[in-house]
């Protein structure tokens, strides 16, 4: 094990993650290198959740009563954090949905049916970039298709980084939206988003970023970032499954038109028409996740005790020694930037020609949990010609010694299979 | 009782014998609705120069809603727009202190027997129903003084 | 305190419900007479929770190592427990959503970009009825705004139950959806089905059930019942916010096209175009809510195991001791079916002209928790000429004492406001 | 160690040199793909009447999805087209059996070294590599069936 700069204290931090401890296989404590897929979720989260219905459990909005009250506080409490959590200009401009994915198709499906100068329809273009998810996939793609819209996309560098050089022929007078990560879950790439924005405004199209993978490691100000949108998910950031948020600018929630229809969404019902509330309840209809937001709510609380830099800190020496221990593995190849530099903490690789698959089942074996596949970015496997790869990927838990563990079953893996 | 700061006697009066009720010419009209709970009122007002000369109104809602309409008319009718607004503001900040701001002197003075509101502001769920009227005037005025009057035709 | 028939052992069950022994209000045990808003969770649906987060949790599917295969397996778990509920042909056919009103509108989003014959367009018709929750008409509003589709509806007697002598010109060869209510959340009314599911067969239309206020209440056996499609939400059946449950019949799941598109939900993904996983999948984009649906397996495992013919029977009892007490009550008008016949344990009544906030408002302080306002259903309202009502629901842990406490609290606001 | 349940020597054999790997002349095409791991197959049957004469594929995959192709290409070609379906449903029963089912001499006689995959039915996560050539196969057979023969140069 080697002493490391700029780490947290994970020996009081694992304390608080009760899976931590986690027996596998005969008696081998867990090693979970699996963060990209989602977080853990510590003791105050849980606790946070068992309180919220234990003793507080209620539907929102529409109650006079005591536990409706204290549901309510406790729901839009909630909100606040998160908004705090990313600087939001407003409280008002923070969306929860289920997932990152509810997130981004809630985005495309409002501008597929707004008015001028929003609307996506023939002739206007949405852009995306190859390192894409494919919940910023597939949206985009079901958007093109019913709409008539052209999909483009910005390639990659050999070296997993964004290919921005033609970056004027692909943002255009006729782009209306431009999405696209902040860090990649397969190749961990960390965007340039000014430049991006930048070009995005100057032909006056929006922005969406999706932050699934920013959120749970670094600082995230919705402001400083000058999208318009900004999508992410609860449970790979300590928080509970279930649970998404949206950030959009309130202009733009105003203008825009619900997608959603239900409960809680309106101001006034009759049979024949309805008008429908201010942001953000217009695009949370029906009953909301209440302890699930309650549970982010505690999760933001808990990475904001440690501090979302600390946090980044920990996670770029754990990378950075990493990506040095990888690469020291005889036919590894890493999948992605070859360095800790603008990079997350998921680190994508594939070891000769020992299909991931096998790879992943022989680390298991040994109390090590990886990921394997395609990490729903197929376009990234197909762009490096590759079927898939292996994926470990760390958070603010995770020790030198996880990494050593790592090393050592790859080496393991070789063996078995060499 | 705890209810007792809520529904003071002050309240449920002006509940039981609204003041101004009704709907009478004016110069700009706006319907305002509480999502949570369905109240709902229909104002008018009618200014003369700077002065606030009517607030008219039809409404449907708790007592404290209709109360709180009530009592807008009473502190109102007869200011100037300017006085009038520093009453909403007044008015505002007491419902938004969630029972923690004890009504000063000045504050009594400004808001006569709105201060009978204090109590309410410790639900948040009757927050809304006290500030509808309100709510509605402000935006009323604000349509007022943008526009040309209302003939009174419309306003029948 | 009445002695009634075929009432279940609450003083064990209650036992089950840490937040019944809640003391609100400088200590009175809360009363908590707002199931149709949400239920009460048992420790039973807690302890899933717990252990799923504290043992098992990682994102699902496409994961070789221990935790996600845990995982894997108590999610589709859950999807079968749920099957088996409501006798689903198919687990196949057991779609989780974020909660009731994600899946009516997934249903009417499916209907708007399906390929003929379902598809709504210009031309077709819509119908719902006047008792619906906006969660089932807003939807509507929007297809039939989006489309064309002329919406239509079921209007109601005076004594809160379908009008549905009209059948023939409501459901006709141009109605491609009729969409309706099982068990009414504000007039308590249980529906007709027969009557309906044949007509619409007859036309070739397609069936859509909200079983909301059904699910938590009865035995729901979608096979009987004969409908296309069936939408229930967890948090009012024991189970966590966060989830509900879309059932469709499986050559229908098959042929409709997808809603949200991403992660988990697709086959193969390109930049150019995509395929889709076969339903349930194709239905759940993005990381699902596991740990709700282990939460909603709980819940039908508490229900199952007390009966749903027993808790039937139960809150069968204390409605019907509940519309005796409450016809007994001064100036109080029931807003709904004046008796216990083929209604649910929901009973909405106005109190001379107090109006409902202020009714809930006094109730609370003596810890009544009840809704009051147009509960999700303001035509009903309209409908019946109130602005709002007061709404009492009951459920498997409700006692006759609780209605006694009811009763003395309304005598109590008659007092007050007197 | 309980790996070796899974990686049995027969299975990393096969895996190593697949046999009949590789695209034919057939009277089918399909292409399959696990969209849990991404991976695929591109299979060809080739039928004489009732008889099996070739399968070729194009595959990529783990170990368990190679060998599977490959053992599903030993026991497969040369039987008629009910005794193949057979195997494919003793095999389908095996991968289900989640390790719970001690292949019998019955089942060996039909599996020979696919039995070697019963270790591989206690990860679920693996039953579908498994499996992915073997519904390929019925796939693709079903189809062969039910249509005219590929002319030759739509096979090449
Ligand atoms: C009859 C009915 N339908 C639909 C819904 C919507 O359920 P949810 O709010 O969980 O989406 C409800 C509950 O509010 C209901 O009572
Ligand atoms: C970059 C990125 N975007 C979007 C998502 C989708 O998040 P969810 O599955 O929670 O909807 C993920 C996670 O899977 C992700 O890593």
């Amino acid at each position: 094990m080697t002493q490391l700069q700029g780490l947290l204290d994970t020996e009081a931090i694992r304390k608080d993650f009760p899976i931590l401890d986690r027996l596998v296989h005969d008696g081998k404590k867990i090693v979970y290198l699996d963060n990209a897929a989602t977080s853990q979720k510590p003791r105050q989260v849980l606790d946070a959740l068992n309180e919220y219905y234990e003793r507080h459990n209620a539907n929102v909005h529409r109650g006079v009563h005591v536990l409706a009250e204290e549901a309510t506080a406790l729901y839009e409490g909630a909100r606040d954090k998160v908004a705090a959590f990313i600087n939001a200009p407003s409280r008002d401009e923070v969306i929860f949905t289920k997932n990152a994915s509810e997130s981004l198709n809630l985005v495309a499906n409002m501008l597929g049916w707004a008015d001028e100068p929003y609307r996506v329809d023939r002739d206007t273009e949405i852009v995306i970039t190859e390192m894409e998810h494919h919940s910023n996939i597939v949206p985009w793609q079901l958007l093109a298709q019913r709409t008539g819209a052209k999909l483009k996309w910005f390639g990659l560098t050999d070296d997993g980084r964004l290919d921005i050089s033609n970056i004027d022929r692909v943002i255009t007078e006729k782009t209306k939206i431009v999405s696209f990560v902040l860090v990649s879950n397969i190749l961990g790439t960390v965007n340039p988003v000014e430049e991006i924005v930048r070009r995005a405004q100057d032909v006056g199209a929006l922005v969406l970023i999706d932050a699934s993978q920013a959120a749970p490691h670094m600082v995230l100000d919705v402001q400083s970032l000058g999208a318009d949108f900004v999508a992410f998910t609860g449970h790979k950031m300590c928080g509970p499954t279930g649970i998404g948020v949206l950030w959009g600018r309130q202009e733009l929630l105003e203008d825009l038109p619900p997608f959603l229809g239900g409960g809680e969404m309106i101001e006034t019902v009759s049979m024949h028409s309805s008008t429908y509330a201010p942001a953000p309840h217009k695009f949370e209809a029906g009953t909301p996740p209440i302890a699930q937001a309650v549970g982010l709510g505690a999760a933001v609380d808990y990475l904001s005790s440690l501090g979302m830099d600390s946090i980044a800190a920990h996670e770029h020496a754990i990378t950075e020694y990493a990506v040095k221990r990888l690469l020291e593995v005889p036919d590894l190849r890493i999948i992605g930037p070859g360095t800790a530099e603008d990079r997350g903490a998921a680190i994508s690789f594939t070891l000769g020609d020992i299909h991931p698959h096998d790879v992943g089942q022989v680390l298991d074996e040994q109390g090590i949990a990886v990921r394997v596949g395609h990490h729903c970015a197929r376009p990234v496997c197909l762009r490096y010609g590759i079927p898939a790869t292996t994926r470990a990927s760390f958070y603010l838990y995770s020790t030198p010694a996880e990494v050593d563990a790592l090393i050592d079953g790859l080496e393991h893996v070789r063996n078995f299979f060499g | 009782m705890k209810l007792d700061s809520m529904y003071q006697d002050i309240i449920l009066d002006h509940y039981r014998h609204p003041h101004g009720k009704g709907l009478r010419d004016g110069d700009a009209e706006v319907h305002h609705v509480n999502p949570t709970c369905g109240d709902e009122i229909t104002l008018r007002v009618k200014l003369d120069g700077e002065k606030v000369v009517d607030i008219s109104y039809e409404s449907q809602g708790c007592s404290i809603s209709q109360a709180s309409a009530s009592v807008l008319n009473d502190l109102v009718v007869g200011q100037s727009v300017d006085e009038a607004m520093k009453v909403q503001e007044t008015f505002l900040e007491l419902m938004q202190s969630k029972g923690r701001l004890e009504p000063d002197e000045a504050m009594e003075e400004v808001l006569e027997d709105a201060v009978a509101f204090a109590g309410v502001s410790k639900y948040p769920a009757r927050v809304k129903c006290a500030l509808l009227s309100w709510m509605a005037w402000k935006d009323a005025t604000a349509k007022a003084l943008s526009e040309a009057p209302v003939p009174n035709e419309e306003g029948a």
